[in-house]
Parts: C-alpha cells; structure tokens; sequence
C-alpha cells in the first residue's frame, strides 16, 4: 500500500481524503495556494506545500506545482478529488510519467469521456441507452414524421450546426410537425447559414438519475445504485438523494446491470458515474463522470462503502472489496450542499466564519472543512460542507434531515442552510415528485411572489 | 522517491498580540487627530471586548479593530515543507492533538517580510549551483546585481533560473542544496 | 388534560431593532471625538445585546461592532412557559431557525430582578383566590405584611401558600388566575 | 401518537430524547434548574420549564416540579433518560396516576430489578445464568470441598453477614480451600461476630458484556446483541464496543436467546439491559437495567435501529418495528465518553467551553449538548459527550475512531481525550485482549511511570 498521498485539492473534498487515508494508515500531503494557509486539510495533513498564489490556474491547477510538491515530499501517489485536475487526461499522464500512480482512471478513459461525441458513441457501442433520434440529418418532412413516429412523440428537432436554443422546435403530436420541421429549417438557416436539422426524442419532465460504478484491475466491476440529482439550479445539483425515489427495484437493478456491464467491457478502472435522464421508465445516457462526484456520500450511507478507500485500494492494484452480490442497499440517504451563497439571490457571501455548530446524534454526517473562525476565501467555488443523513427510509430521512438542519448553525456569512429548511416544507419533496426543472420554478414563483 | 525532504514542523497559529492599527496616514499635528485618542481607544476596545471601532469626524476617521481568537479551536500540528536544513523531523505520532514537537527555527519565518528577501517563486528543488562540479552561483558576502542568477529550482525535471529581484550583497542564503522549496518561501536575503 | 398553559414564546436571543442612542452632546476635545462617547456605547452594546452600533450625528460618524459571543451560536427558538396572559402563541413551524414570532412581553424579565418582586418558589400553577367563589388574596393597591398569603400554587394536586416576602404595598401582579408558572417567575411585585 | 413528550433530564441524553422526537414529529418539554437555563436541550426544545435550583434534589430529582411541569404544557408522557428518576419506581407510578405514560417499563419491573437479591432469584427463576456457589451457608470443611468441586476452581469464599471485601478469601486449588474456608470464618466471626461463610465461583479476569432487549407490549422480545463494556474505571464505563471481540456468532446468539427468552417470561416492558460478567465461555448475571443506557449508540450504530423511537413507540402502544430475524448485526461500533475531568487525576473539570470542533465524516457520531461559549455547570456529572464511531469491521473502526480522535478539539476545559488518544495505541485494546480490571491496572502503571 502507499506510505504517502499527496491530495491535489482543497476544501471539503481534501479533508475528506485525508480522512480516508489516516483510516489506512497512509501519511497525507497536503497542497495549497497562499489564500488557504489555514484550511482545514492543510492543518490536518502530516505535510504541506505552499504551491501558488491564490488564482486557481496558477496553484490548484498548476500541473508543474503539483509534481514537484509530489517529488520533494516523495509521495507516491496524488489523488485529484473532484473539480481541478480530477478530468484532466494531460495531468494523469504526467503523473504516471513521474513514476507515481495517478488515483484514477487512464488517461485513454478521461479523454473518451470528456468528448461528448466519442462518449455517446461510447455509449451505444457498450450498450447504455441514449436518446433515441434520427441518425444524421432529416432528408425532409416525409423522414421527419417517419423518424418522429418511431421514437415517439414529443419529439425535438435541433439544428445540426446550431447551439444555444436556436433552431430548436418541439412537437407535442403529429400535428404540430411540418411545422416544427419548417421553423426549425428556416431558423437554422437565418442563425447557422445551414438548414439541417436532426431530430431527437424530447424529454418533458425528466429526472437526474445517475449510477456510481466501481471497477478494479482484476476485471471485476459493480454498480452502487443511483443517485437522484434531480433537484438542480443552473445545472449545479443542490440536493441529491438515494434511493431516487422514482425507481423501483428492477429499474435498478436492470440500469445497474446494463452500466456495469458497459463499464467493463470499457476496461475501466476506478470510480466513475454515469448519468443517465430518467422519464416514463426509460433511461438516456447524458455523460460519464471519470472521477469521485461531491455526493458521492449518499452512496456511502446506503451501501456502507468507503469509496475513496475504495479508489485508493484500487489505484495500488487490490481487487474489489466488495462483489456485486455482496452490495446491500441500507435505508434511504440524502445530502445537502451547503453554499455560502445568498439563499435567494445565491450571490456568493465569502467571509470569516464566526460560529459553526454543526448537527449530531444518530444518522447525521456533516463532511466540512470550515471551523469557527475560519476566513472562506473568495476565489474559490462556494460549497462549504455537505449535510448527509440517513434513516432505514426515506420519512424517517427526511425527518431526521429536517431536525438536523434545526440544529445546524453558521453564522458570519450567509449560507444555502434556509433554503433547504425550506425545500423540507414542500409537499413535491416530501412526496418525491420532482423533475430537473423542479426547483429553477420553485424559486422563480418564490421570487415572484416576494415582488 | 531517493530526494528525503528536510522539514520542520510549523504550528500554523502563533497567538497574535491584538494588532490595533492606527490611522492611515495623518499625524497628531496637523490633523487633529491625537494618538493619545487611538490610544484611549484602543483601551476601550480592551476593556469592553469590542472587535471593531470605526470613528469619522469631518476629515477624521478611525477604525480600530481586533483579530479574533478563534483559529486556536481547530486542530492541530501542520508540517510546513521548507528548506531549513534540520534534520528530518519526527513524524508526528498517529494520535497527537498535542503540540507539535519541534518550534521551527526562527529565521526562515522572519525573514519571509525581510525587505532584502528573495522568495521562491515557485514549488520545486533548490540547487545553488549548475551542476554537482560547478561553484555555488552566488555566496554570502557576493555582490549580486538584479537579473543575475542566484539559484535554479527544478520543477518536472526542468531547471528554473532564479534571479536576484534587486542589487545588493548576499546577506544570507536561507536554503541548501537539493532542498525542497515551497511558493513563496525566502531564499536568500539580499541587501 | 384539560388545562391549556398560556404560553408565550421567547427567543433567548432576540433580533432587536439596533437602539441608537443619539450621542450625548459632543464634548468638545482634540479631535471632536469623545472616548467617553464610545464606551458609554460600548455599555449599550452591551446592555442591549447588539452587535453593532453605527452613529452619525452631524458631521460626527461611529461605528461598533462585537464579534457575537459563541453562546449565541446554538440554535434557535426557545419557549419559555410563563404567565404572561398571552393567547396560546403558534408554535414554530417545524423547521425555523427564524426569529420567533414574538416578543415576550418586557415585564416579567425585567420585573425578575425588581428589588420588590415576590419569586414563584416552585413550578406548577398559580391560583389568586381560594376557589372561584372567593375573593383574591390580594389586589394591586393592597397593603401586605411579609408572611400573608398572597397567592396558591398548586403542583401535583397539592395547593402551596404562598406568602409575602416583606411587608409593603402590592404594586403589580403579573400573573393571571391558573396561570402556568415556573420556578423563580417573578409572580409580583409589593414595595 | 404522542403529540408531546416532556424531558425529565438535562445534557446530552435530554438531546437524544428531544432528537427522537423531533423525528417522529413529536414536541418536547426541557425542564431545568436555574443552572441549566443555557443549556442545548433547553434551547432546542419547544417548551422548556424552569422547574428549580441547581441542586438535582430539588429540581431533576423533584418529582412534584416535574409532574407540575407536565401538566401545567400538557405533555401526554415523560421520558426519565438515564440517572435521576429512569429507575425511580415511585416515580413511573406517579407519572402513570396523572394520568400520563412513562416512557419506561412497569413500577414493578423497575422495583424488581432494583433489588439486588430479588434480582438475582429472577434470574435463576427465568433461566439467567448466575455465579454459581453454595445454596447457603457452608456447613463445614467437608461440605466446602464438595460444593468446591462442583463448581469449579477457583472459588472464593464469602461472609454471609460480609461485604467490603472483609472475610472473603480465594481459593486457587483445593490445596488452597481448607485454609480459605478456615481464615474466612474467624475473620468473619472478628469482624461481624457471626462465622458463617458461603462460596462462590470466582472469576479471575472477567469481561462486562451486556445484553439489550427491547419488549414490547404485544409479547414480543427482541436481543439486539451484546455490548463490551469491560473497559471501566471505579465501575464507570469509559469505553464500549459492540460486537465484543471476545465473543463468537454461537455465544452471541445463545446469551442473546436466553436473554430475550428470559425478559419474556418476565412481561418486561420497553427497552432492558442484562449485564453479565463473562468468562471462558460463561455468562454469569449481574444486574439488570431497566432503563435506556449511556451506551445505548453503539448497538444502534451495528443495528440501524433507533432505541429512543422504539421506546416511544412502545409507550405509546405500537409493537416493535422489528423482529429478531430482521436485526441484522452490521459492522462494529465504539463509543468513548468524553468528560470533562483532568485525563490522568479525572478530577472534573467544570467551565466554560472556548473552543468546539467536532469531528465529521464517514461512520463518526457525535452525541453532545456542549457548543462553544457553553459553561458546564459543576452541579452535574461530567459527562459532556459521547464520540461514536462505526466501521466495517473492527479494525477499520478502530482507525477511524484515531482519526475522529485526533480532530477533535475541545478548548477551556479538561477532558478525557487524551486518555482515549493513549488508549489507541494500546496493543491490548487494539487487540481486544482486556478484561474489566485492564484499565484500572493501565492507569496505575502510567501513574507509577510517571512518579
């Protein structure tokens, strides 16, 4: 096993790797720009390294930094979390090039599924449904309303050169789309200068469902259920539970079973998450995360694993420690993402921290790198702890996630903590019934209403 | 790895005298604005446990403020990578909120805000000389002018000229050779 | 059970309106500021609870701020069972670290620590007539003698006497009949 | 349902009560002494009662406040925790006379229980294994080297009218018992003036393992397992794990049998513990708990069940939530109890708490009612918190419970924390080789290093 890590991130996501590797035994390095000389995951590494100023690309992403903090305090392997370098193929190549072992997939994997085209390719060639559309341009309005009758309607015709919503047009039924076919063209053409349009099936009203998949080097793969990131604003997940509440257990069984499936046959290694859209039973592939996601926790309530054990054991060539077989979903888990944003308006309120008291008793797990008198910089992301709780069901969870986040408090800068005791008074939560658009309406009417 | 760094152990919080800072730059005489007041204030802020006092008056303003104690609370012993040429220090033991076992030397930390110092600008390994048969680029006592070459550090086997950031006389040199380096880290004085 | 307690819910730490006294008149010094001025603010920092007082007051412009005591850090609400004849007050919705609804009315808790104020010995219910039929063991205006009964407080289906403390004139009574009262509740004042 | 329970306790078991509650949708009454109108149950609670002065006697302890409390906010039942009135049987009937329900078993049961020698003989009357010895007093020489030879050496030998450890005398062999049996009786005739002895099995190095039980009012009894609670200093409990490492599959399932088969026969009610002294293979009966424990956490850390909703629940009349073949045993669990005493003279340390932070992550619990700026009075007992970590398997519970240790800072006052940092590194309890004289034994030999 590895006698020293070096953690190539901050914040929550650095302590909680470090947590992981105190609990092996393997001695921790922590890396740092000069704004995050007093974060929480450099206190508690057994070494540190001053890397860069406080811009990003010049620290956190600053490949050379990275490597040369890793050789000076002779690490042998660097993880890179989620965010920063976690995707990117260049870094995980450079670090096998430096004799240390990049805790991760290959560089081969990062790079097929950080193209969109290649990985939906991917996709189909390994069997994970996608979106059902035509299979290049439609010919004309006879092919568009063949197509459309196959793949069922409401369908979505897009511009083949298009972006950016323009060019795009539904139909609900068959009466709508010479129409839709024609102003989709004619838009095309005056936005694009290019008149094709392909065809997709249109999803209405569907969910964020996504399956943590783990895969070692002896060819074994398992999947650990799914996720439901459903509740989204600006495409940044906000509240993620497991079980989702809208698959039973075929669905899960069956979608955990083609993904790992999938995931084999792409000789992948490591943790990974591919997300699917989930409407009237059917999954669509959207993409395929090559890395630890933030709620990957959910996971770990409901299954008992430690993925980032997980992942370091697998990076230093241990078989799984668990078989398919052997994953028992426990009760029911969700997590919060705690932002130090405005509740409504989500500006970002950076600031010294002046009292932190977070929640405790039976089921509650808080992974945070904040502390009372903890100063958030501003130039980093906003996500300042995750409230993770789980009950042996989902009204058990819910409950006991409504009195945690009673108790928790933050003072000194403004935190995401009452919108989410808000989102525990809402009958659609408390009842499961939410799409990806769900909450982006909920705030909207909320802010209409207040004017 | 075969490179061993050398490090010290640095607790990251050493408990701060209240920094009261006096106004920006007027002076009792032709401001009006006396020290005695700053003073007088200052004690008020001691007595009644104030954080913060922020006076304007016409042209005058005062703000007076103290840093919290608070960064006491959380742990514990962080180990700073530097090129102080100590021995490798002990690792801390798996269990230990207990201070750390070693204060670094005091030097390195000063001489960070030394107004000759140098600092690295970046992560990687010091050499004082081009290669192992070559003399030291610079030693104490040399006269450096700005620009000219005072060390390499090496980052993903490539070796990074250092440059004198100012002429002067090389007071110090703060690192060894083939020790680690961290961003920001002095590495000569040069006054 | 068929007796419903007045209640009336009290956060432990009200938001209150910031209280800005007007400064006293500006004592004329050096600068045009006073020392005096601002710890006397100080005072009502702490006297009020706030944690910030701005002043502007002609060309004069202060400001103070306390960096808020962690025990104000633990949640929430807190609903204090008191004999202040309010309606039953609306308990918090579940989830609410918001301010509570109320205020509790300022007497009782400033009537606690009143030279003259008779302290209830016990939790339990207070009665001020011998039973319905019969008159109030006192009424406000009363001349007491320390030891007459001025009131019962029944705990466990046992009525407690309870008796003047000191001789005097009974100024206020500040619970109602079979009002809910608990241990060191200040059930009236006689000076 | 309950719509409104009152606390009859203070610190962190008031918060556990109130937790429960506020989950199931119940409101809750702290009651307090004047010393405790800061305190965290107060605080959270819905209603709170100031029901007298510092002094438990006249506040925790006064029944008449208490039942006034209740009546005066119309709470429906009255939950006692542990300590103060939990096995107080007078209380449970006055409780039960105002027409509210104790959140406990019957005035019976916990009179019975209360009663060392009727304990005992309930027991032997349902199946309990005891200590076995002599039925009565030994008539002579020859009558102690049979019941001697019947029960196994060594034995020790006891003065009927004894106790404090005056005319008992061990007896390794039987080359050994004449002169025990003889030097006991005069010392017992010396010291009480009467001569006679009885004897017993005397166990060398015993371990506290313990039984919860949880009976409904439907006639069904659960075990939930054993506790390990052999680590002790003057018979308080410091550390506590479950499963014991000393015991296998087979001793768990049979003590946990006869247990259960035990607390039936007896119509107990609520939730129980049983307490055994084991040793090689034995379990011999102590005493029995009618009440909630301290360390009730961890078996509900391998379980998934929560004990205070189970007594609730059962109060209220509903049958268990589980039976015994769904109590799956999942992993392990370790609680430490953090007080406020010096770690090394356990002198208590009352004040006020500077500085808070408890650890997070994966598998950690926190059960404590301090917060920063919290002054812990000096009227109570010293317990401020209890640390509760949970891991696959012993092992990966044991560095999780280190690394939980080692970021956990409590500032202004003394606590324990430091001895269970030492504790950590000890090869006995990292091998779970110790018995309930280890500790004690562990502490005077630093003590003595130290001098």
């Amino acid at each position: 096993m590895f006698e020293k890590v070096l953690i190539a991130n901050r914040g929550e996501i650095a302590l909680r790797i470090h947590r992981a590797c105190q609990e092996m035994g393997i001695k921790t390095v922590a890396v740092h720009s000069t704004a995050d000389s007093e974060a929480m995951h450099v206190r508690l590494a057994d070494e540190s390294v001053c890397i860069g100023p406080p811009p990003a690309a010049k620290s956190y992403l600053h490949i050379p930094s990275i490597i040369a903090a890793a050789e000076i305090t002779g690490a042998q392997a660097i993880h890179p979390g989620y965010g920063f370098l976690s995707e990117n193929a260049k870094f995980a190549e450079i670090v096998t090039q430096h004799g240390m072992t990049f805790i991760g997939p290959t560089a081969e994997h990062i790079r097929l599924m950080g193209d969109k085209i290649a990985a939906k390719q991917a996709a189909i060639d390994t069997g994970m449904p996608v979106v059902p559309g035509s299979a290049g341009g439609l010919t004309d309005e006879a092919n568009a309303k063949k197509v459309a009758k196959d793949i069922g309607y409401p369908i979505i015709i897009k511009a083949s050169a298009g972006g950016g919503g323009r060019g795009m047009k539904v139909a609900q039924t068959e009466d709508d789309l010479a129409e839709a076919y024609n102003t989709a063209r004619s838009e095309a053409k005056a936005a694009f200068g290019n008149d094709e349009v392909y065809m997709e099936k249109y999803l209405t009203r569907p969910r964020h469902i996504e399956i943590q998949i783990v895969a070692d080097g002896h060819g074994n793969v398992i999947h650990l259920g799914e996720r439901d990131c459903s509740l989204q604003r600006r495409h940044q997940k906000v509240l993620e539970e497991a079980p989702s509440p809208a698959l039973n257990a075929e669905d899960r069984a069956r979608i955990g079973q083609i993904t790992a499936d999938a995931i084999k046959k792409l000789g992948y290694l490591g943790v990974g998450t591919v997300e699917y859209l989930f409407e009237d039973g059917e999954f669509y592939f959207i993409e395929m995360n090559t890395r630890l996601q933030v709620e990957h926790p959910v996971t770990e309530m409901i299954t008992g694993l430690d993925l980032v054990r997980e992942q370091i054991r697998i990076a230093d060539g241990a078989k799984l420690s668990v078989s398919q077989e052997n994953v028992i979903f426990n009760g029911h888990a969700i997590e919060c993402r705690v932002n130090a944003e405005n509740p409504s308006t989500f500006r970002p309120s950076p600031g010294t921290i002046t009292g932190y008291h977070p929640p405790g008793g039976l089921g509650v797990r808080l992974d945070s790198a904040i502390y009372a008198g903890y100063a958030i910089p501003p130039n980093y992301d906003s996500l300042i702890g995750k409230l993770i709780v789980h009950g042996r069901d989902r009204a058990e969870c819910l409950m006991r996630l409504r009195r945690a986040l009673n108790e928790m408090v933050i003072t000194g800068v403004e935190t995401t903590l009452p919108l989410f005791r808000d989102l525990m008074n809402e009958p659609d939560v408390i009842n499961g019934d939410y799409s990806i658009h769900w909450l982006e309406k909920n705030l909207a009417a909320k802010a209409a209403a207040e004017n | 790895m075969s490179k061993k760094p050398s490090r010290s152990v640095a607790k990251r919080k050493p408990t701060r005298v209240p920094q009261v800072r006096a106004p920006k730059k007027k002076k009792a005489s032709t401001s009006g604005v006396d020290a005695d007041l700053v003073r007088d204030l200052a004690k008020v802020l001691d007595d009644t446990g104030l954080t913060e006092i922020e006076v304007e008056y016409g042209e005058l303003r005062l703000r007076l403020a103290r840093t919290l104690v608070m960064a006491q609370q959380p742990p514990a012993h962080t180990h700073v990578v530097h090129s102080a040429p100590a021995p490798v220090a002990a690792l801390p033991p798996p269990v230990a909120a207990a201070p750390a076992p070693a204060a670094p030397p005091a030097a390195p930390a000063d001489a960070a805000s030394h107004p000759g110092a140098v600092l690295s600008p970046m992560v990687g390994t010091a050499y004082l000389a081009a290669n192992e048969d070559a003399p030291a680029f610079v030693k104490v006592g040399d006269k450096v002018t700005k620009g000219q070459t005072i060390l390499l550090i090496e980052a993903m086997k490539t070796f990074n000229q250092i440059h004198a950031t100012h002429d002067g006389t090389v007071k110090q040199i703060l690192v060894g050779n083939a020790d680690p380096v961290e961003f920001n880290q002095p590495l000569m004085i040069i006054e």
